[in-house]
């Protein structure tokens, strides 16, 4: 007798679990379905009068105006807001690392819409810090992962593409055959950037010889400048460089007539004469791109690439720099063929 | 090197006076109301115990400190000495407690410090010239090129004097300046001295040794905590009479040691070789015994392989060849601590740079051999009642004038500081003691404090290796004096045959056998 | 490795170490001129940074400069820069001075003030007046006519900017105005035993305030050559060169020529390291290893040929003669 | 250096003069030598607002920003205290090095020599229990600190050379090392090479306090070390051999101490406090991981210089250190805030703190000198009785 009442009472207990259990479906759906018309009534408000300005957080590692790294987020945000209702605060200048998991965490507090961490250095902080805060939209660059967060972007460069169109033209305009390059330390973009110039230089002249010179360091503007002298006495006649402190070697080239090829921003103004070409970031590409996805409710997830097919690089030729036609007609088919997808910098 | 010209050599008025001179440190009124008087060609002494207040009232006529009341006259002009130059160009010398001079330079650079030159340019070659002269006038002879570091304290002193004497001083004050002197040197000093009373200088001399204000001084002014307790006249006063105006109670100023049995053989050296510091052979071949009991005295002149004798036995200077034996054991590569811990003491000559810890607390430096033992320490951690109950114990004991374990050691008077040094090393438990310059700089009244305790130790059985250069001290407390010349052993006198004569012969190089 | 040993490779190497010395020695021979006369500076890099400034931003803005002071349009850019770095070497000295002379502060912090200051100051004037990078026409090579023409030796020696002749000048006039001067002899009185010198009438806080000065100046100046001699400034230029300075002194024991072989060392060992990356001898992560050497090597030399000289005495002790 | 006295200023000894001094000059005498360092912070505050005004920033709003980012709630004070934290352990080591009197400018180098031993034993041995691995690693950092430190120590007392200039090279050879290791050795792999390593493992993370803050274990170490530096330098026997040392090494020598071995013990302390504080920077890094791409300082944060300046606000006393590093701490979240909020360059913040510094310990004299003033004012007329327990 008891064992059948127990599995009555067992039967009675599954019945109201499974009761339960669809109510609360049922409730989701709903409380589903009331954010979705809530979003929804915001998204109509936002695109009607009131337009709140979208709050944009940068957090970047050198100064803003650093011709290289920083500012190239900097003024590709500043393009972005041309055309947008944006409000821009900056944290620059934030090289230590735990500095910027503070200020990231900051503008998260403070109801920032977008904070864009712009360093790859701040991507493990931000692994940490982006679950605190799903509201919030975060990018990260220069990287390619979102660590499966679905309010992260990520957003990074194929500077190896600049850098071998740049390769492409250095190759031509040595006589010396010898290239020397100033690195900053073997990691991340910047090596990227170099192994794409070395590649580029092989392709169109495998004879000519790139010296390459880390010199461990990406503030030290003296080193870099003593590391372009060295290049010349080793019998350089064309230079490159990325990173920050590189404008310790433009003054060499300035000073010795050689020919320098830039990346990261526009380098025309750091040696008016010497400067071939700069490999530039658009970065407003994919800060477009991230704008229109978070006002569509789409917070992250995604990855970007800039690459010339996408118009995220591109190359800022120096008018005052006189370039042979002939040269820059090749540097122009390895744009196209690079953009197409015809050529691959093998990286 | 006459007296200036213009000055009147009119022997009755007072070439300097300082009238009312009051100086407050905190805490202590150092000065107060103290008159002083110097005539020309006199030898006006200030006594007074450690601390008393003299070199602080000389440091006011040189401007070194400014009084808070009272005036400085010369000849017969009330002046303002704000800073060692005004005092200079007013015809002030002073030969300082702490020798004034830097160890780097030359006896010439040290000089022409302050002089400056014809250019900017620091040319060696007249002052040189100049100092030629004045030291054969005097008799003041040291080599112009040596650096000061390398030179022993005797000719340091002389340097030192002759700094003033290169400015023409006038009126010259010598504070403690035989503190550090052997009797020979000490005698030089004062022909030297009455050399220049004869010019008609005045001089303003301080000391502890009262034969010697006995012997040199026309006038004397006797200070106690700070005020002038007393003055008179060589020809008025006796030692006792004047240690009891310093002191202010009865001085015992000779002492007669029993004879006592010696035990056995405690610190034992055999044909010790040591090296000095600018690479010579500072000790040839020494052997000495000092047996449980006894005190054995070294004298000699300063610089003679006494202080590299000391450092040897203790581990702090290495032994070129030879051995150490400290109660039958040999001491192989000692170091300090080891040589401690197998019952040696050493009080060291130089008590401020060797001897005390001058930003230590009293108590710090009292407890600076034994902090670590227990009871002192437990496992690893102080135990500061016991400390305490140390220090109090031994401030008591040995009478060190502080106003409390805790005031930084520094603050102390010299006479004390040596106090602090003694009364560690006595109470340490040790039986056996290496004693460098025990009273030098000391008063009386310490000194004979410091020698009372001294017995003690022997009495109590300790093995006492005395170095001194006051030969009056080892005279009085040694059982059998060993004469150091030169880093080798000139010759042995027991007690019956003392005579300071005889010693100080030896002392300079002629042995009392011949 | 053998690529290393071609002559001219050796000769670039040596020039550029001695380019690369020049800063570092100027710094040098000032903080061993202060610390001569017992007063340590850890404040060098922040004057350094603010000298760099200073000169650069001057020769930046010389036009704006010249309208403004009336009969210096003649005086060439740099020249004017150069004054300008030596006149706000100056002004931080005297700063430093009132600190440490007069306030009698404590010598290690206050020069790490100094050192915060210049570092925050200039990166701050910097994003303010200058904002992105923008370079100057630096100081120019002056070829020592006829001695630079030497083959070999011309090209090490006789080829560079005016800082570098400067600084190695100066070595023999430091080592005689500390040895032969009355001022020199005063600098080193008042660094061993300044109670000894003050009662000979020698003012200790005076000729500290003159070694602050000039020390100052001299850090200033070195600022300015490296500045110049790059013709760019960005934050943090010296990237840690003052300290590196400071250190030298150490090595040099005091005395110009240990710190002149000092400078030498560092920067020879630092164009070493550079040829040989650039000659791809060194690569990939083992360059960081490389760009120990000179810091490494330092310490090893001086280990072996270690003289133990002590230090001023008086090193960063205030006078004060009513304390003393 | 010179060293700063005492453990604390003498206690107020029994010189009472008879003559007790007015109760009005007893109330006066603590608020006139207190003015002094609040008047130097107010100057400093006011060459900082000039600053804020030439950058078009209001002071007012540019000083609320600052302290409330510094201290304006229990996430901001949390903050401050995990910025404080490297000052205060850094300061502990100068406390011990700069009273043995050893001038130890290594922080830097310590510090990475610290992270660099602990995150190689954690990620050595990731699967140990918690409870085992975070004393484990924080015992590596203060043993990397330590060798690094007492390598310096054995150069000095060994081989003469100074430490100044040991201890300089040292950080540059540490801050090469290593990025050596985070491009080699080290280096997560990945796509794109950071100079990180892999992400530790969380049992090997410093566990966060109660509180819902971002507060973790490493604050609560780093006052424990201040109370056992205090101990060490004032309540053991070692404390008073390093300190003889550091006041008189002669005279220490001659007492029976063995000089050359506290020479490098002290460093070794010194360098092991800096070495548990670069094992703090990495497992209670918001990153859990040791992260060295910009250079050393984005990982030190300047912490073993920062640190000299707080041990000497502190006047070398490690209790007296933990505020001091509290002030700096907060000046630097606070920054963040300022800039943040105000868009002014984080370099006035570093300009600021060097006036801060400049003007504060210029003033220290000044104060004594007030100190001096009342005491003279309070002494007796005459010589101190002597104070003989007879
Ligand atoms: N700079 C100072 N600061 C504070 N107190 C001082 C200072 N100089 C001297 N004193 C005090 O003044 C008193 C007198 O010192 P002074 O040096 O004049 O004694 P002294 O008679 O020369 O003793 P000694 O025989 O030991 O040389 C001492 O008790 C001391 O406490
Ligand atoms: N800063 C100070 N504070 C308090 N007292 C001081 C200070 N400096 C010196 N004194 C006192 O000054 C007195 C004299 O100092 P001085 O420099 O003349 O040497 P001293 O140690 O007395 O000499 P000696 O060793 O011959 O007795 C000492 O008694 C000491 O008490
Ligand atoms: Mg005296
Ligand atoms: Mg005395």
């Amino acid at each position: 007798g008891s064992d059948d009442a127990d599995d009555a009472t067992e039967a009675a207990e599954e019945v109201v679990d499974d009761a339960t259990e669809a109510a609360d479906d049922a409730a989701d759906d709903a409380a589903e379905a009331v954010d979705e018309a809530t979003e929804a009534v915001e998204e109509t408000v936002d695109d009607t009068a009131d337009a709140e300005p979208i709050k944009i957080g940068i957090v970047a590692p050198s100064a803003s105006n650093d011709l290289a790294f920083t500012q190239s987020i900097i003024d590709s945000v500043e393009r972005v807001s041309e055309n947008r209702d944006i409000e821009v605060a900056t944290t620059d200048g934030t090289f230590i690392v735990e500095d910027a998991a503070a200020a990231i965490r900051g503008y998260a507090d403070d109801g920032f819409d977008l904070v864009i961490a712009h360093g790859s250095q701040y991507g493990s902080s931000l692994e940490e810090i982006a679950p605190d805060f799903p509201e919030t939209s975060f990018a990260w660059g220069t990287s390619a992962d979102t660590f499966g967060l679905d309010n992260v972007y990520s957003y990074t460069v194929s500077a190896d593409q600049g850098g071998y169109v740049n390769g492409i033209i250095a190759a031509q305009l040595t006589t010396s055959n010898v290239i020397g390059v100033v690195g900053p330390i073997e990691v991340g973009d910047a090596a990227l950037y170099v192994d794409g110039f070395v590649a580029g230089v092989a392709a169109q002249n495998p004879d000519v010889t790139v010296n390459v010179n880390y010199i461990e360091s990406f503030s030290d503007v003296a080193l870099a400048s003593e590391a372009a002298n060295a290049h010349v006495s080793n019998g350089a006649d064309v230079l490159t460089g990325t990173a920050q402190m590189v404008v310790g070697a433009t003054g060499v080239a300035t000073e010795a007539g050689i020919p320098w090829f830039g990346t990261q921003s526009d380098q025309t103004d750091l040696a008016p004469g010497e400067v071939v070409a700069s490999q530039v970031y658009h970065w407003e590409i994919v800060l477009d791109e991230v704008l229109d996805k978070i006002a569509g409710g789409q917070l992250g997830g995604e990855s970007f690439v800039l690459t010339f097919e996408n118009g995220g690089l591109e190359m800022a030729f120096n008018d005052g720099f006189e370039l042979d036609p002939e040269v820059k007609a090749s540097a122009d088919e390895a744009i196209a063929a690079l953009s197409s997808g015809e050529l691959s910098t093998g990286l | 090197m006459t007296p200036d010209p213009g000055t009147p050599t009119d022997r009755t008025v007072p070439m300097l006076e300082m009238r009312g001179i009051t100086k407050r440190f905190p805490g202590v009124v150092a000065n107060d109301a103290v008159d002083l008087s110097v005539l020309p060609g006199q030898v006006h002494t200030l006594l007074g115990e450690n601390g008393a207040g003299k070199s602080t009232l000389m440091k006011i006529l040189y401007g070194l400190y400014q009084p808070d009341e009272g005036t400085i006259s010369m000849n017969g002009e009330e002046i303002r000495i704000s800073s060692p130059t005004d005092a200079i160009d007013r015809g002030i010398g002073m030969i300082h407690q702490h020798f004034m001079l830097v160890p780097t330079l030359t006896v010439a650079e040290n000089v022409a410090l302050g002089l400056g030159g014809r250019r900017g340019l620091a040319d060696m070659r007249p002052v040189k010239a100049k100092l030629a002269d004045v030291s054969e006038r005097y008799g003041l002879h040291v080599d112009p090129d040596a650096y000061i570091w390398q030179l022993a304290v005797g000719e340091r002193q002389r340097a030192e004097i002759l700094k003033a004497l290169y400015r023409d001083a006038q009126v010259l004050v010598l504070d403690e300046p035989t503190a550090v002197l052997t009797p020979p040197e000490v005698d030089d000093l004062f022909a030297t001295l009455r050399q220049l009373t004869d010019d008609g200088r005045g001089l303003v001399f301080i000391s502890h040794k009262l034969h010697e204000v006995m012997a040199l001084s026309d006038e004397i002014t006797v200070l106690r905590n700070g005020k002038v307790s007393g003055h008179t006249r060589p020809s008025d006063a006796t030692r006792e009479s004047l240690a009891e105006m310093m002191v202010g109670r009865p001085v015992e100023l000779t002492r007669t040691v029993s004879s006592q049995e010696r035990g056995q053989a405690k610190l034992v050296v055999e044909h010790l070789d040591v090296m000095g510091d600018r690479g010579q052979l500072a000790v040839e071949d020494l052997s000495i015994e000092v047996h449980e009991g006894e005190v054995v005295g070294v004298a000699g002149v300063s610089g003679n392989g006494q202080r590299e004798l000391a450092e040897a036995i203790f581990g702090l200077r290495p032994i070129a060849s030879g051995s150490v034996e400290i109660a039958g054991t040999r001491t192989i590569a000692p170091d300090p601590r080891r040589v401690r811990e197998m019952g040696l003491a050493y009080v060291p000559e130089e008590r401020m740079v060797h001897g005390a810890i001058g930003d230590f607390t009293v108590a710090e430096n009292l407890m600076l051999c034994d902090y670590h033992r227990p009871p002192y320490t437990r496992r690893g951690m102080l135990d500061r009642t016991k400390i305490s109950e140390r220090c109090r114990e031994l401030i008591r004991n040995y009478r060190v004038k502080t106003p409390g374990q805790h005031t930084p050691t520094r603050n102390l008077s010299g006479g004390n500081i040596q106090k602090v040094v003694i009364a560690r090393e006595f109470g340490s438990g040790a039986d056996a003691f290496v004693i460098a310059q025990p009273t030098r700089g000391v008063d009386i009244g310490a000194a004979e404090y410091i020698h009372e305790r001294l017995l003690e130790q022997r009495s109590n059985g300790a093995a006492i290796l005395l170095i001194s250069e006051d030969l009056d001290e080892v005279m009085q407390l040694s059982d059998r004096i060993i004469v150091l010349l030169e880093g080798k052993i000139m010759g042995e006198v027991a007690r019956a045959d003392f005579d300071i004569n005889t010693l100080g012969l030896m002392m300079s190089g002629v042995t009392a056998a011949s | 490795m053998s690529e290393f040993f071609t002559v001219s490779v050796l000769v670039a190497t040596l020039a550029s170490g001695i380019r690369l010395a020049t800063p570092f020695l100027l710094a040098s021979l000032g903080e061993m001129i202060g610390q001569r006369s017992g007063v340590l500076n850890l404040g060098v890099e922040g004057v350094m940074l603010i000298g760099a400034f200073a000169s650069y931003f001057t020769v930046l803005r010389a036009e704006s400069v010249k309208s403004t002071v009336p009969g210096i349009d003649w005086v060439p850019d740099t020249l004017l820069g150069v004054v300008v770095a030596l006149l706000v070497g100056l002004l931080m000295g005297l700063v430093y001075a009132f600190m440490t002379v007069v306030m009698h502060a404590e010598q290690g912090i206050s020069g790490i003030g100094i050192f915060l200051f210049g570092l925050g100051f200039t990166d701050l004037l910097f994003q303010k007046q200058v904002g992105t990078p923008r370079p100057i026409t630096g100081i120019s090579k002056f070829e020592i006519p006829l001695l630079s023409d030497i083959p070999k030796i011309g090209e090490i020696f006789f080829q560079h900017n005016v800082f570098v002749y400067v600084a190695f000048l100066l070595v023999p006039i430091v080592w005689f105005v500390i040895n032969k001067t009355t001022f020199g002899l005063d600098i080193r009185a008042v660094g061993e035993t300044p109670e000894a010198a003050d009662t000979l009438g020698v003012s200790v806080n005076r000729v500290r305030l003159q070694t602050i000065l000039i020390s100052n100046m001299l850090a200033g100046l070195a600022g300015a050559a490296l500045a110049l001699e790059i013709g760019i400034f960005q934050q943090n230029l010296t990237a840690g060169q003052g300290f590196i300075a400071i250190a030298l002194v150490y090595f040099g024991g005091w005395r110009p020529w240990g710190v002149m072989a000092g400078a030498l060392l560092f920067g020879i060992v630092s164009a070493t390291v550079l040829q040989l990356k650039t000659l791809g001898i060194v690569e990939g992560a083992s360059s960081s290893l490389m760009a120990m050497a000179p810091a490494v090597l330092t310490i090893v030399v001086l280990v072996i040929v270690s003289r133990r000289i002590a230090p001023p005495a008086a090193l960063t002790r205030p006078f004060d003669r009513a304390a003393s | 250096m010179t060293l700063v006295d005492n453990e604390q200023p003498p206690p107020p000894v029994d010189t009472t003069p008879e003559l007790a001094p007015s109760l009005a000059f007893r109330l006066i005498k603590p608020i006139a030598g207190l003015s002094v360092p609040i008047a130097a912070v107010v100057v400093a505050l006011l060459v900082g607002a000039v600053m804020l005004r030439a950058l078009g920033a209001n002071p007012i709003d540019g000083y609320i920003a600052l302290f409330d980012g510094a201290f304006g709630g229990w996430d901001q004070l949390a903050d401050t205290s995990i910025k404080a934290m490297p000052l205060l352990l850094v300061g502990i080591g100068i406390c011990i090095a700069f009273r043995t009197g050893v001038i130890n400018l290594g922080g830097e180098g310590q510090i990475i020599a610290g992270a660099i031993l602990s995150t190689t034993v954690a990620l050595a041995i990731p699967g140990t229990p918690r409870l085992i691995l975070v004393p484990l690693v924080l015992i590596a950092g203060g043993i990397g600190g330590a060798c690094w430190g007492a390598l310096a120590g054995a150069l000095k007392a060994y081989a003469g050379v100074s430490e100044i200039l040991s201890t300089i090279m040292m950080n540059i050879v540490a801050g090469q090392f290593l990025s050596f290791l985070l491009q080699d050795l080290l280096i997560e792999e990945g796509a794109i090479k950071i100079q990180q390593t892999e992400r530790l493992t969380d049992n090997s993370h410093l566990p966060l306090l109660p509180g819902g803050t971002r507060l973790h274990l490493g604050v609560v170490i780093a006052v424990l070390v201040a109370v056992l530096g205090f101990f060490l330098l004032f309540r053991s026997a070692l404390g008073v051999r390093l300190r003889a040392v550091g006041h008189n090494p002669d005279a220490s020598e001659y007492a029976g101490m063995a000089v050359k071995r506290s020479v490098v013990q002290a460093l070794a302390f010194s360098g092991a406090c800096a070495g548990v504080a670069g094992a703090i920077l990495v497992f209670g890094s918001e990153s859990h991981r040791l992260i060295g791409e910009g250079g050393p300082t984005a990982f030190t944060q300047n912490a073993g210089f920062n640190g000299i300046v707080a041990a000497l606000f502190g006047a070398l006393h490690p209790i007296a250190t933990i505020p001091a590093s509290f002030f700096f701490g907060g000046m630097l979240t606070g920054g963040i805030q300022l800039q943040r909020e105000l868009q002014v360059p984080a370099a006035l913040i570093v300009a600021l703190n060097g006036v801060i510094v400049i003007v504060v310990v210029s003033s220290l004299k000044l104060r004594s000198r007030i100190h001096q003033w009342f005491e003279r004012r309070s002494e007796p007329t005459s010589a101190p009785a002597e104070q003989n327990d007879e």
